[in-house]
């Protein structure tokens, strides 16, 4: 099965990377951008057949490695 | 040999390659702001290294859409020398002049050491000092310096003899395709590298073994 | 849209706020009446350990902090040192413990882009940067993770900031299990008459907020720092700041550039507690109050409160006293750099620190009591029992004297730490004489000149014995200037303990300022700024005591630069200081017999003194070739080091394990050619200090040891420069 | 509106970040873990109401700056 994982930065969290880009996007002529948030987005392929273990699974490695919770939100998606 | 450094905000070695380019072709390099529209008179363009907008999003990739490069890159259609080092290079591929792309060392994370820099292509306006095949130290620092590009593109790089630098055996810090450290455009007049030479040129850094890079500038 | 309703003051509001009963009534004394949530909030922070210094003030006092080259003593942003030519040196040191525990990478770089600001502040151009960590076990199960995170953190802001970051130290020990310690030194220079202070000046002028946005970042980061740990630290996540390089490289700019344009008349950068500090330090210094309406702070979220906007950390923001003339250059120049810049307020002859938002008075508070009068307490403290002695003669010789060199070489505390700071970019700027791996990081200043940084403690001589602990890091710091040739000129601290109210705790820090207070004093190393970090426990177990200390020293003559690499087969290897005895507390008693006790080695400063002016002198004749100080791991290390560096192997009398092996301070291994090492024996005589030949550089890569013990190169250097790498596979 | 965009590496092109989360995950003992590619995620708030010319706005954004077409493709959604 293949696991797609968005990691978002929690609300509140600073996010330098939004918004340097929604700088750029202003100095490049693009208007009515009211922000920007940047994340990270993973594609796991897994061996799993069984879409609640995948899942679980996937959560499992989330909360281990893949997101930093102190900070980060994440989002599964088994397909 | 009258020279100009681009500088954007989050640029920071800036003032070492000028000091480099004063120190070695006794001109004082012109610092030309990003908002600039319009390049100086100038026989060669340096753009140098740091973290241009923090190297978010992608390294180089905000720098390379700023207004003074518009004028970059017409002038360097037409010939002019462009030179990037480190984030330098990363700005000017992200703007199109050379081929490829520059991401994540492998070791995936910042490196700074003292590497074994081979010169394949001593016909350049940069290398024309040194023997081909010369092995010079010179110092990286960055953390993405992975260069890559694809299978056709390495093909014509390596055809044309249009890799300039490679690391030596061993000495890759970041695992770029086939030890490529640095490349020219078709043209040979845009060169972009890794390695920050201009941090090998003086006694005090150690050795001075790329000072003939920038002497040979004065040649060209 | 109308403000949330502000919570009832309450006794559990209090002590959450981390305000003792005492202390509460004091405050409300002050005001007359009871406070309301954002001047609970304000008083919180001011009066906490990290800004108050209230537990250590009275230690502080004691310390030697002036001296003909000090311009600025502690009470600055930083320090700042005369060097010459109209050059002033300006540095500090900074620990950012606790919330790199809690999120080491942003920890990380959150420590390091405040003691930067902290430096930039004052007008200076960072240098050099450097950074003191210590971690608990290195098979704790967070240890890697703290340490590649940590690592990541501090070159991830100082690579992208631009400074070069050159010397440091990191250790383990299980006793930072719980607690690590994060430490970060910048170093900066500016024109000796060219200096800003944060004492505001003048009634009526404009208070402007410079720099990023402000968010609910770090909200009671400051009182989180004085905090003890418990089980549920994690649950105090919420809190943690970003760092942005990005934008902190362009305050630096914009910065210098507004300084020179004249219109700066005060400046404070926003550390601990933001905005409620940085305001009420430069109205307080200043004898002036400070009105602030936070309908003009710009910031990021949106329905921030006065509470949230006046405790908010978040990072890269300064506050100043402009000149009102110069108001629109100076917005100009920010705009430029793509920063906020806004008047958030003025100068006031009413010594009231006044909070308005959305039309309602917020906060107005006694700004006196809140900044430079704030409650200083005159803790119990015991103190600590001497260690026994320890008679080196009873400590037996390792079996197989290879392999406990091959050991102690490739322990956690002394092998190699090229795996940290080759992360570290320390060439930039192109003035750097000395990478980290010598005795101190050197910077060109221009010319001949240099500085050379170093920091140093060494925390369980300090557990031993805190007074002589403070003593030998004062010491140790001083040798490391010196080997490189430097003449040590001050120092910063960052005083890393346990919790102050347990008197045992106490009585280390007391003893260990009394230490590092003896030791300036003798060696004229006045302290001109640092920090104190208390409350470094988890569950009851404190860390080591660890008073960090950041040299920075003087070279007139870079070309005369010592540095620890051998240059030439067939030179002699001399010993200065003598051999030495001491064993207890030393990495053989801990690496080979799995012994921590004994005293540490007893510092001579006299003895410091002589032999480190002896090998300066000896330097900047240019009679040695190559120095290197010896402290941990004793003689033993030091030579291998030597040897590793250069690639030349050293073969050595027959030395016993104590020789090799005891710590003893005030010595140095030194090189000279062959036929030199005659007169340097005899002139070291005439100043009454011992110096003794040990043995010859070799071609031969190899480190022998008189006739029985030989150990290749190779495999020390496998063992030296394989730990690191291999912990964090 | 608000437009979510993903950027991956197209096919072929080296991921050494997936490689080492796919190390990682193996090391910390999740099996069946085949392979992992890592992306970039950005939420975009925009002024514009209307769907169609978000998108179009959006894409050239990614055209232009957020994406390099050199090694990455992109796909937007807008909610
Ligand atoms: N975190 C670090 N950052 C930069 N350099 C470091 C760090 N840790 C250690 N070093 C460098 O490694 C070398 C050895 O460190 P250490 O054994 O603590 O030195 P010393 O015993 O001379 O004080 C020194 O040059 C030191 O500056
Ligand atoms: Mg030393």
């Amino acid at each position: 099965m293949k696991a797609k994982v968005k990691v978002t930065l929690k609300n509140g969290v600073l996010d330098p990377q939004g918004k340097a880009i929604e700088g750029a996007l202003g100095s490049l002529g693009f208007g009515g951008v009211n922000g920007v948030r940047q994340g990270k987005y993973f594609e796991i392929d897994l061996a799993e057949t069984d879409r609640a273990k995948a899942e679980a699974a996937v959560k499992a490695m989330c909360d281990k490695l893949i997101a930093n919770t102190v900070i980060e939100n994440y989002a599964i998606e088994i397909a | 040999m009258k020279s100009a450094v681009v500088v954007f905000p989050g640029i920071n070695r800036e003032r070492d390659m000028m000091l480099a380019l004063e120190a070695t072709t006794g001109h004082k390099p012109v610092a030309v702001w990003h908002t600039e529209t319009e390049l100086p008179k100038v026989d060669l363009v340096v753009v140098p290294g740091g973290f241009s907008y923090g190297d978010y999003l992608r390294c180089g990739a905000i720098a390379a859409r700023s207004p003074i490069m518009t004028d970059v890159r017409a002038k360097a259609l037409k010939g002019l020398k462009v030179l990037g080092v480190c984030n330098g290079f990363q700005i000017i591929t992200e703007a199109g002049l050379l081929p490829g792309a520059l991401v994540r060392n492998a070791g995936l994370r910042f490196v700074c050491r003292e590497v074994k820099l081979k010169v394949e292509n001593n016909k350049t306006w940069f290398t024309n000092r040194v023997a081909k095949g010369a092995v010079l130290s010179c110092p990286v620092a960055h953390g993405e310096g992975n260069y890559i590009c694809d299978a056709d593109t390495l093909k014509r790089l390596e055809g044309d003899n249009r890799v300039v630098f490679r690391y030596a055996a061993g000495s890759n810090p970041n695992g770029a395709m086939n030890d490529i450290a640095g490349v020219m455009n078709e043209a040979g007049n845009v060169i972009g590298m890794m390695p920050h030479p201009e941090n090998m040129i003086e006694p005090l850094h150690g050795k001075t073994d790329c000072r003939p890079l920038f002497e040979g500038l004065l040649a060209a | 849209m109308t403000a949330p309703k502000e919570p009832e003051i309450t006794p559990e509001l209090v002590a959450q706020h981390g305000l003792k009963p005492d202390e509460y009534a004091h405050f409300v004394g002050l005001l007359g009446r009871t406070p309301t949530f954002t001047e609970l909030g304000i008083c919180s922070a001011m009066w906490n350990e990290h800004c108050s210094y209230k537990s250590s003030k009275k230690w502080l006092r004691q310390l030697p902090t002036s001296g003909e080259r000090v311009i600025q003593g502690p009470g600055e942003n930083a320090g700042v040192i005369d060097i010459g030519d109209g050059q002033a040196i300006i540095f500090k040191m900074e620990s950012h413990n606790h919330p790199s525990y809690i999120e080491p990478y942003q920890g990380a770089t959150t420590g390091v882009g405040g003691i930067l600001r902290d430096v930039f502040t004052m007008g200076a151009r960072p240098i050099a940067a450097l950074n003191a960590l210590r971690f608990g076990a290195p098979d704790h199960p967070k240890t890697r993770h703290l340490v590649s995170g940590v690592v990541a953190g501090v070159g991830g802001y100082g690579n992208s900031f631009g400074v070069p970051t050159v010397a440091g130290e990191v250790n383990f020990h299980p006793r930072y299990n719980g607690n690590i310690l994060v430490n970060a030194m910048a170093v900066g220079l500016a024109d000796a008459d060219k200096i800003f202070y944060s004492k505001a000046e003048g009634v009526g002028l404009p208070v402007v907020y410079l720099g990023a946005k402000t968010g609910r970042d770090g909200i009671h980061g400051a009182t989180m720092a004085s905090a003890e740990f418990d089980d549920k630290a994690e649950e105090k996540r919420p809190t943690v700041q970003v760092g942005d390089p990005f934008t902190e490289k362009c305050l630096l700019e914009a910065c210098l550039e507004l300084m020179a344009s004249g219109a700066v008349i005060a400046i404070q950068d926003m550390g601990a507690a933001g905005l409620t500090c940085s305001a009420v330090e430069m109205g307080a210094k200043g004898d002036l109050g400070i009105e602030l309406d936070l309908d003009k702070v710009p910031c990021r979220e949106t329905g921030m409160t006065a509470y949230e906007m006046m405790l908010s950390e978040s990072q890269e923001r300064m506050l100043m006293v402009l000149r009102p003339e110069k108001e629109q250059e100076a917005e100009a120049i920010f705009r430029k750099w793509g920063l906020d810049f806004a008047v958030v307020g003025h100068t006031t002859d009413t010594l009231r620190f006044v909070i308005k938002h959305q039309g309602e008075v917020k906060a107005d508070l006694p700004i006196k009591a809140m900044g430079d009068e704030a409650p200083e307490y005159d803790r119990p403290w015991v103190e600590p029992k001497k260690p026994a002695a320890l008679d080196g003669s009873t400590i037996p010789a390792p079996n197989d004297l290879a392999a406990a060199l091959l050991k102690i070489t490739g322990s956690a505390d002394m092998s190699s730490r090229r795996w940290v700071w080759e992360q570290y970019d320390s060439l930039i700027q192109s003035n750097t004489a000395q990478v980290p791996g010598g005795d101190a990081g050197v910077i060109r200043i221009g010319g001949k000149k240099a500085i050379a940084v170093s920091s140093d403690v060494t925390p369980r001589y300090v557990e031993s014995d805190p007074y002589e602990g403070g003593k030998q890091a004062v010491a140790e710091c001083w040798r490391n200037l010196s080997a490189v040739g430097a003449e040590p000129i001050a120092v910063t601290d960052n005083l890393n303990f346990g919790n102050p109210e347990r008197p045992e705790i106490m009585g280390q820090f007391v003893m260990a300022l009394k230490g590092i207070g003896e030791a300036c004093r003798a060696l004229n190393f006045p302290i001109v700024s640092g920090n104190v970090s208390l409350y470094n426990e988890t569950n009851g177990q404190a860390i080591l005591p660890t008073p960090t200390i950041g040299g920075v020293g003087l070279l007139s003559d870079l070309g005369k630069m010592a540095t620890v690499r051998f240059k030439a087969a067939g030179e002699a290897i001399l010993l200065v200081g003598g051999h030495g005895s001491h064993l207890g507390q030393s990495i053989y008693l801990r690496e080979i017999l799995n012994r921590e006790d004994g005293p540490p080695p007893p510092v001579d400063l006299a003895r410091e003194k002589t032999h480190g002016d002896f090998v300066r002198s000896l330097i900047n004749s240019a009679q040695v070739t190559a120095v290197h100080d010896i402290s941990d791991g004793g003689l033993a290390s030091a030579v291998i080091e030597m040897a590793l560096s250069s690639g030349l192997g050293v073969a050595l009398e027959e030395l016993s394990h104590v020789q090799l092996f005891a710590e003893d301070q005030a010595r140095y291994v030194v090189s000279c050619k062959a036929e030199d090492a005659k007169a340097i024996i005899s002139a070291a005589k005439a100043k009454g200090v011992t110096v003794v030949p040990l043995g010859t550089v070799t071609a031969d890569a190899a480190v022998k040891i008189g006739s029985r013990c030989q150990v290749p190169l190779a495999s020390l250097r496998e063992a030296h420069e394989g730990w690191f790498p291999r912990l964090m596979a």
